[in-house]
C-alpha cells in the first residue's frame, strides 16, 4: 500500500469517526430532551455496557459466527444458480418474457409474508433464516445478471461468431466476462437486501444469531439489548459493504470501467 | 347507532389484545356493546404480537391490556408504572404433544415449543417437566409464533407445544397432535393473562376503571357460560371452526377473576426460580383489588 | 481468372425497418475483390457501408445477393475472414496477449506454435512491451493495433475493417495506415477497408469504391495507380483526391439535407 | 397509441399470463405431491374463493385504500427530502464524507429492528407503517441523487461557469435536469424496497391495510387468507414496478439514454 | 496595436499530478491573437491542446503566467468568450431552441430581442426547421451546430473551440469547416481553433500554431497567406500542408513511442 493510499484510508477512519460521534450526540441529545426513561430508551452508556458485556461473555462471538454462518450459506446458496440461471436466461429472450413477469409479481412480496409456508417448509433452526436470505439475494442477481447479459456489446458476439466459438466456449469467454461488472453490481446489491432481511430471518423460529438478539431482547424488554444488536448489525453491514464495494472497484479498474 | 352522539365525549379506555380466547370477555363485550357503555367506551386495538402490545403498552399508546402476566410484571419492574386490576381468565392452556409422544420422558431431547419466555406456558412446561423428574435443559425449548406451532408440529419439527388458546385445540381438531397435560394437573388455578391498566390512568379515571371492571367482571361470568352469543362474539376475532373453539373453551374459565396474593406469589417465585425475573414486583405494588372487590 | 477472385459480392440489397417505416440501405450493390488486394469504400456516414461490411462478413444476411468468399457461398462467419469492427474490438477483460491470442485457442495446432504465431503478430505491431497490459490502458492507437494483430495472427484470407483509423488523431492515424501497409506487403492478405476519409482511401487502396447514399449504390469504381508507398504531400495523391471530392459532387448527394440519426 | 405499441402490450399480456399460469400450476402441483392440508397450503381454488369473497365483501378495497394510502405518504414523505437533501450533499464533498458513513451504518438495519422505538415516537395506528416505509425509501433515493449529482458531466458544470450562473440557477438548470435519469432510478428502487416493507410496516401495531391482512390471517391461522395477501400484495408491487418503469423509459428516451 | 490585441497568453505553465507523479504538461507557453482572427492550435493527441484552452477560457488556473482578454485578465469563465468543448456541449434535455438560449436566459435585454437574437443564431447554421427537436434526435453533424449557434447567439469577443469537427465524417466536417468561415467573415469574432487535424488548420486558420508534446509547447508559427475561401483540392494547400508536415516531422516527437493515455 502505497504512502498515498495509507493516507487516504486515514481519511477515511476520521471521517467514519467523526460520522459515529455525531450519531452519538444526537442519540444522546434525543435522550435528554425526551426525557425518556430507560426502559423506552436507553442512554449510550448503558448500551456501551450492554456491549462490553456480550463481548465479554462471549455470547456476541457466538451469534455473530451464527449469523455470518447463515448469511454466507443463504447469500453463497443463492447468488450461484441466480447467476447461472440469470446466463442462461439472459440468452433466451423468448423464455425469459415468460419468467419474467412470475419474478416481478413474486419480488413485491417480502420475504416476512412467506414465513408460514418457509416454517412448513424448512422448520425451525438455521433454514428459515437462510431460506429468507435467500430469497432477499437471489432476485436481486437474477435480474442483474439478466439485464447484464442482455447488454452485452453486440461486437463481443460478432468476435465469438467470427472466432466460431461453440455455445459453452461462447459463454465461458465471452458473455461471463462481459456481463462480469453487472454480476458483480448485483451482488453488491444482493448483499445489502439480504444483510437487511438477517434480522427478519432470525426472527422466525431461530435460537440463536443477531437477528435472534435483537428479537429476544425486545422481547424480554431489553432495549439496550436491541440497540446493540442494532449497531452489531449495522457495523457488520458496512463492513460487508466496503468489502464488496472493493471488490466492486478492483472488478471496474480491472475493466477498465472509470467509477 | 343513536347510542353513539350521546357518547361522543365520553372517556375511551384503549385495551390491546391478542387473537386467543383468553381475552374473551373483551370480544363478548365488543360484541354486546359494540363498545359503548354508560360513561365510557372500549376501544379494543389488535396486535400481531406480544412485543408489539408491549412496545404500544409501555410507550402508553394504550391505556391497558389483557396480557402476559409475566410481561406485564417483567414491564413494572423495568419501570413501566402498570397496575393489575383483575385477571383476564384462568386455566384455559392445555400442552401439545404429537401423537407419539406417550409419557412426558418421552419429550427428552426433543424441541418443545412456547410463545414467549415470560408466559405461563414457559412455566408450565417446566413445571411438568420437573413433575416427571426431568429439568428444562432435557428439551430444547423454542420461542415460536403461535401461529406457526401446528404447521411445525404437523410437519414433525417440534414435539409439541404449549400456548395460548385456541392454538392448542386447531392440532387437535385436525388430528396433528394430542392434549399431553391439562394446566390443572399440573398447576392448578395458573394465572396466565392479566388486565393491567396504567397507573395514570387509574389515577385519573377511577370511576370509568370501576365501571370497567364491573363490566368485565359481568362479561366473564356471561362468558362462563359458553352459550351461543360467546361463540358469535369469539368468531367475529378468531376464524377458526366453531369445533376448535368449543373444544378450547372446555379448557378455560372467566368467572372469580380475582387476583389472589397466594397465587400471585407462586407466579412470582416460579418466575424468579426459572430465572426470568430477579425482582418481581410485590402483590401490594402491582395488584389493586379495590376495583374488583368493588365490583362483587 | 476465377481462382484469383477473392471476394465476389453480387446484387446484394438491404432493407431495414425503422418505427415501422422501411428504408432500403443498399440496393443492388456489386463488386469482386482480387486476392492480395486493397479495396476501400469510401462514403459518408449513414450510407450504410458498415451493413456492407457485414453482410460481407457473414454477420448480417441480404434480402437479395450473393457473398462468395474464395468460391464459396459466405452464409455465417468464419474465421477465414476476420472482421475489424467500428469500435469495441477488444475484450477489455483479457490481456494484449490473450486478446491477440483469442482466434487461435480453438484451433486444433500445437501450443508451441500458437505462442510462436501470436508472438509473431504482437511483434508485427510493434507491441510486444505491452504484452500483459489491458485495453484500457493502451492508447487508442495501440489498442486498434492490438485488433490488427488479433487478425493477422488468425493468418485469414480476408481481412474487413471498418473505419479503422477514424478514432485516432491524425498523426496516429498516418502512423498505423503506414503499419497496415507495411504488415500487408509482408502477409499479401487482401483487405477491404471502410471509411469516410477521402486521403485514407488514397493512400491505402488498390482501388477505390465510392458509394452514395439513400439508398447505399456504388456510384463509381476508381483504380489508384500510384505505387506504394505513397507520399502525401505529393502531386499525384492531390489528382485523386480531387478527383474523388468532384464525384461526390456529382453524386449529388453532396447538396442534400443532412438526415438524422 | 400505435398499432406496434398495442400489439406489444398484447404480447405482454399474454407473457404476463402464461407466467401467472405457470406459477398456479406449480402451486397446484406441490400442493399436491406434497399431500398438504388446507390448513398447511390452501389449493388455488379455496385462494380464490377467499378473494373473491374479500372483494365482494369490501374487505380488500378497505385495506387497500388504506395501504395505499400510507403507502404514498411515506414514499412522497421520504423522496421530497431525498431528493432535495442529495442534491445540496452531492455538491458538498466535504460534508458527505461525513454523513456517508452514518448512513452506510444505518441503512443495513431492518426497520423492523426499530420497531420498538417507533412506536415510542411515533405510536401506533398508520404512522408506523409510514416511518417504516418512509425508511426504506429515503436511503435508495438519497444516495441515488448524490451519486447521480456527483456524476453529473463535468462539461455541464463548465458551460454554466461559462454562462455566469449563480447557484441557484446552476441546481435548477444543470444539477437537478442532469442528475434526473439518476433520480428517477432511485425511486424506482425506492419504490421497490419501500413497497416490500409495507408488510413489515403494517405488523407494527397498525389495525388495517395489506399487510395487516396477512398477518391477521396468519394469526388466526387462515393460510388461505395469507396467499391472497400475497397475491394483492405481489400484484400491486407488480403494477407500481411497471408504472414507475415507464416513466423511467419515458425520460430515458427525453434524455437519449438508450436503454 | 495594444487596442487590436484580443487574446494575450504569457508564458503559461501547467503541471498534472498522474499517480502522485507530476508531468509538466504545458511549459512557458506565449501567443497573441488579433482581434478577428481565426488561429488553431495544431498538435498530437495528449500534447496539452485541451489544458491550454481552458486555461485561456478561465476554467483552469495556470501555475505560471497570465492570459488577458480584451487587455482584463482572465480569472474565471465569462461570457465575453465562450468555449465549445471536446464533446457533451449540449445540455440533452433541454431542445434545440432552448439550449441555444441558454446564454441569454440571464441577460438584462428584452425577451423580444432574445427572440429575434436565438433564431437569428439558428438561421446561421441552418436548423430553423429543427427547434423542438431534442440533441439525441440530431445527427452528429447538427448536434455541432446547435452548439455553435449557442456561441454566437451569446455574441461574444472571443469563441474556443475544442476540436469541434474531430468527431464528424469527413463531408460533415467539410461542410461545418465552411459554414463557420462563413459565419465568421459576417461575425468577425475572433476564434481559437483547437485541432490535431492539418488539412483543417491550413483551411480554417488566419495563422497556425504547431504544438509539441511533453511539455506542451509552441514550437512554430506559422502565417497562412491564401485567401478564404480555400480550395482543398489546389497547389497553395498542399503547401502549407507539407510545410506542417515537416514541421512535425522536425519536432521529433513524430518518432517518439505512443505514450499510455
Ligand atoms: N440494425 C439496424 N436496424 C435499423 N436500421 C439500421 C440498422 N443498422 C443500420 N441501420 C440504418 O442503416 C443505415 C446505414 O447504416 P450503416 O451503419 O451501414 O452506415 P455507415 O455507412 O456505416 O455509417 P457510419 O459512417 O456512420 O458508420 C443508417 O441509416 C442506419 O440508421
Ligand atoms: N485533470 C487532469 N489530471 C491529470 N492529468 C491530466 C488532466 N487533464 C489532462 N491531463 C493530462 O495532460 C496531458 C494533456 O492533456 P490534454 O487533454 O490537454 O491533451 P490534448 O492535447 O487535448 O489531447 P487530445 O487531442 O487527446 O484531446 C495528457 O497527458 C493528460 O493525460
Ligand atoms: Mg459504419
Ligand atoms: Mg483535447
Amino acid at each position: 500500500m502505497g504512502r498515498r493510499e495509507l493516507m487516504n484510508l486515514g481519511k477515511k477512519i476520521l471521517n467514519f469517526s467523526i460520522g459515529m460521534l455525531i450519531l452519538l450526540l444526537v442519540w444522546q441529545i434525543i435522550k435528554i430532551i425526551g426525557d425518556y426513561p430507560e426502559a423506552l430508551l436507553p442512554s449510550p452508556v448503558n448500551v456501551a455496557h450492554t456491549i462490553i458485556e456480550m463481548i465479554v461473555d462471549g455470547t456476541l462471538l457466538v451469534h455473530l459466527q451464527v449469523s455470518l454462518g447463515r448469511f454466507a450459506a443463504g447469500y453463497l446458496l443463492a447468488i450461484i444458480p441466480a447467476v447461472i440461471l440469470g446466463m442462461l436466461l439472459g440468452r433466451m429472450p423468448r423464455i425469459w418474457q415468460i419468467v419474467d413477469p412470475i419474478i416481478q409479481v413474486l419480488r413485491p412480496v417480502s420475504p416476512i409474508a412467506w414465513s408460514p409456508f418457509i416454517v412448513l417448509w424448512f422448520g425451525i433452526g438455521n433454514m428459515p433464516a437462510i431460506v429468507i436470505i435467500f430469497i432477499a439475494a437471489f432476485f436481486p442477481v437474477l435480474l442483474t445478471t439478466v439485464a447484464g447479459v442482455k447488454k452485452v456489446d453486440k461486437n463481443y458476439l460478432k468476435i465469438a461468431e467470427n472466432m466460431e466459438m461453440n455455445r459453452l466456449e461462447l459463454m465461458v469467454k465471452i458473455i461471463f466476462p462481459a456481463a462480469f461488472p453487472s454480476i458483480v453490481s448485483g451482488l453488491h446489491l444482493a448483499l445489502g437486501s439480504a444483510w437487511i432481511f438477517l434480522v427478519a430471518g432470525e426472527m422466525v423460529g431461530a435460537q440463536s444469531g443477531l437477528g435472534f438478539l435483537i428479537v429476544d431482547a425486545r422481547n424480554t424488554l431489553n432495549l439496550s439489548g436491541v440497540l446493540a444488536g442494532i449497531i452489531f448489525i449495522g457495523l457488520l453491514g458496512f463492513i460487508l459493504d466496503r468489502l464488496i464495494s472493493l471488490f466492486e472497484r478492483w472488478v471496474g479498474s480491472h475493466w477498465g470501467i472509470s467509477s | 347507532s343513536p347510542s353513539k352522539q350521546s357518547s361522543e365525549d365520553n372517556p375511551t379506555i384503549k385495551i390491546g389484545y391478542l387473537p386467543i380466547t383468553h381475552a374473551g370477555p373483551l370480544f363478548l363485550g365488543d360484541h354486546l356493546h359494540n363498545g359503548q357503555y354508560d360513561g365510557y367506551q372500549v376501544e379494543l386495538v389488535k396486535f400481531g404480537s406480544w412485543p408489539d402490545l408491549m412496545d404500544a403498552l409501555n410507550t402508553g399508546r394504550i391505556d391497558g391490556a389483557s396480557v402476559l402476566a409475566e410481561l406485564a410484571m417483567k414491564a413494572n419492574e423495568l419501570g413501566i408504572d402498570l397496575q393489575t386490576v383483575a385477571l383476564a381468565h384462568k386455566d384455559g392452556n392445555v400442552l401439545i404433544s404429537s401423537n407419539d409422544i406417550q409419557t412426558t420422558a418421552d419429550l427428552k431431547d426433543k424441541t418443545y415449543a412456547i410463545p414467549h419466555k415470560f408466559s405461563s406456558h414457559n412455566i408450565l412446561l417446566n413445571e411438568m417437566l420437573k413433575k416427571n423428574g426431568m429439568s428444562y435443559d432435557d428439551v430444547n425449548v423454542v420461542e415460536m409464533t403461535p401461529a406457526e406451532m401446528p404447521a411445525a408440529l404437523s410437519e414433525n419439527r417440534i414435539a409439541g407445544y404449549v400456548v395460548a388458546e385456541p392454538f392448542g385445540a386447531i392440532a387437535v381438531a385436525m388430528e396433528k397432535g394430542k392434549v399431553h397435560a391439562h394446566s390443572d394437573e399440573i398447576w392448578p388455578n395458573s394465572y396466565c393473562c392479566i388486565i393491567v391498566l396504567h397507573t395514570d390512568f387509574i389515577r385519573n379515571n377511577k370511576e370509568v376503571v370501576q365501571s370497567f371492571v364491573n363490566e368485565y367482571v359481568a362479561l366473564g361470568k356471561q362468558a362462563d357460560l359458553k352459550g351461543d352469543e360467546v361463540y358469535d362474539a369469539f368468531s367475529k376475532f378468531m376464524k377458526v371452526d366453531r369445533a376448535v373453539l368449543e373444544l378450547s373453551m372446555q379448557w378455560i374459565s372467566y368467572d372469580e377473576l380475582r387476583v389472589d396474593e397466594e397465587e400471585y406469589n407462586k407466579l412470582s417465585d416460579f418466575m424468579v426460580e426459572m430465572g426470568i425475573s430477579d425482582n418481581p414486583p410485590t402483590y401490594k405494588n402491582f395488584v389493586d383489588n379495590t376495583f374488583i372487590d368493588g365490583a362483587s | 481468372m476465377m481462382a484469383e477472385q477473392m471476394i465476389s459480392v453480387s446484387g446484394v440489397t438491404k432493407t431495414f425497418t425503422n418505427n415501422g417505416k422501411p428504408t432500403n440501405v443498399l440496393d443492388q450493390v456489386s463488386f469482386d475483390m482480387k486476392k492480395g488486394e486493397i479495396v476501400t469504400l469510401l462514403g459518408k456516414s449513414g450510407c450504410g457501408k458498415s451493413t456492407l461490411l457485414h453482410i460481407v462478413g457473414g454477420f448480417l444476411k441480404a434480402e437479395e445477393g450473393t457473398v462468395y468468399l474464395d468460391n464459396q457461398l459466405v452464409q455465417r462467419p468464419t474465421k477465414k475472414c476476420v472482421t475489424l469492427f467500428q469500435q469495441h474490438n477488444l475484450l477489455p477483460w483479457r490481456s494484449v496477449l490473450k486478446n491477440v491470442g483469442l482466434g487461435l485457442e480453438g484451433e486444433n495446432i500445437p501450443e508451441d506454435e500458437k505462442k510462436v504465431r501470436v508472438m509473431d503478430a504482437i511483434k508485427l505491431v510493434g507491441l510486444e512491451q505491452y504484452l500483459h497490459q489491458f485495453p484500457h490502458e493502451l492508447s487508442g492507437g495501440m489498442q486498434q493495433r492490438v485488433a490488427i494483430a488479433r487478425a493477422f495472427a488468425m493468418q485469414p484470407d480476408v481481412i474487413l475493417m471498418d473505419e479503422p483509423f477514424a478514432a485516432l488523431d491524425t498523426f496516429n492515424r498516418y502512423h498505423l495506415q503506414d503499419e497496415l501497409l507495411r504488415i500487408q506487403t509482408q502477409m499479401k492478405t487482401t483487405i477491404l477497408i471502410v471509411t469516410h476519409d477521402i486521403d485514407e482511401a488514397v493512400y491505402l487502396s488498390d482501388r477505390v469504391l465510392i458509394m452514395s447514399s439513400h439508398p447505399g449504390r456504388i456510384f463509381k469504381e476508381l483504380e489508384i495507380q500510384q505505387t506504394k508507398p505513397r507520399d502525401r504531400t505529393q502531386g499525384d495523391f492531390l489528382y485523386y483526391r480531387k478527383k474523388i471530392l468532384e464525384q461526390f459532387e456529382l453524386s449529388g448527394t453532396n447538396k442534400a439535407p443532412e438526415y438524422m440519426i
